[in-house]
């Protein structure tokens, strides 16, 4: 339910998959002020780096990545206009073609929504404490950050 | 004290996923840094590759205060989503 | 399916509701290599212009709506890396809350992913054949253009 | 022949789908709207306000040129979405 301001917003760091549609439905909900959703899903792929992975293995820090979540959702709102937000994101053991995260916005212009969603995932990929090691030939190894995804966020802040 | 933690690549690198440190003479991450490495002089390599640093679950650098009582963690760039 | 080149895109103008998860899960269904999925989903919202708004009746021109929004998903591919793309959109009687339209696509990379399904909708509402005729206070009245529309496609060409 | 559809507050505000008119004479589209006006004057109207225009189901300017066969269409500025 998202009946409330304070409760327009929706957190959630969890080993059990999620299902979009649901998602969506949560975020539609009473809410017919809002036109347009925008959402983001991001699985595991199959090819990193032209190694062929089998499964991925996603720590966290608890408690300061819900923090860190809540505080990147606080600065979208104070750059668009936008209604709900869920974000959710999976620890633990995946598989590849397993879901990792989602994100989705709701607002009454699909411009805002589209904006906030990618500000929200681009943030995320470079302050929520998640680290993914890969599963692959038999080896783990933990991944290097992408430059390219520090860049996405400095590009937020010009 | 100040609670120290470590995550992901580091925690495996240093064998630890955290430490108590006293806090006498500490007032930032900088000093937190130095003091892990005269305890554990073999954890300097590790501190020298790029690292991420938390106070009380907020990423900092290093420049940044620390008191009795405060969580410090540290940890490698962050690769989730 | 989605298993060849060519069938790689799927365009839809229907009576029927969608159902948002399907379509996401035909997206995805051996696409390991597209980590990343963008959707876009917009409903009939109550208000419009301040004005109240019980239903609409959506238009359109058979046979030139699935040409132009061909070349807008070609138009996508030539500039960004991109996967899968569907495109449903619904035409008939609608009521506030209804699904009007979805726009999927994957990409390995979630900034192709999320400009492609930006810009897909932004052509979408100026140059596709579809015309909106609000039901509000037991009035029927067609809805004008917006400008804001037509200058989001503009952005595109520069 | 050259076949004309009218879409939208269009097709209401003349009262027609559409009609066929003999391609003589008839080489673009602003000649195609003329020939048009010249057999239902009552039409000049809505022919002045902002109109889209297809041939063969491709958005085209009012210069695009128009032969025996065509499909023209025309139509208020697009809202779906």
């Amino acid at each position: 339910m998202y009946n409330q301001e304070k409760l327009m917003v929706k957190i959630s760091i969890q080993e059990a998959d999620f299902n979009l549609s649901e998602e969506v439905n949560l975020l539609e909900k009473l809410n017919n002020e809002d036109g347009a959703v925008v959402t983001f899903s991001g699985r595991v792929r199959n090819v990193n780096l032209d190694k062929s992975v089998s499964g991925l293995f996603l720590e966290h820090y608890p408690g300061m990545t819900e923090k860190s979540l809540e505080k990147i959702i606080e600065q979208a709102k104070q750059q668009w206009t936008i209604g709900r937000v869920t974000i959710i994101h999976r620890i633990g053991q995946l598989l590849v073609g397993d879901q990792i995260v989602f994100v989705g916005v709701t607002s009454k212009h699909r411009k805002e929504a589209f904006a906030a969603c990618e500000f929200i995932m681009d943030y995320l990929k470079v302050e929520a404490p998640f680290w993914k090691k890969e599963l692959s030939d038999g080896e783990e190894s933990w991944l290097d950050a992408k430059q390219s995804d520090k860049d996405k966020a400095k590009n937020w802040q010009s | 004290m100040i609670k120290i933690l470590f995550f992901a690549a580091l925690r495996e690198q240093l064998g630890s996923e955290g430490t108590l440190l006293p806090s006498e003479n500490i007032s930032s991450v900088e000093q937190v840094i130095d003091a892990l490495i005269v305890k554990n002089p073999h954890w300097q390599v590790a501190f020298k590759s790029s690292l991420l640093c938390a106070v009380n679950q907020e990423m900092v650098n290093k420049s940044h205060s620390v008191n009795t009582g405060d969580e410090v963690a540290f940890f490698p760039p962050v690769t989730g989503g």
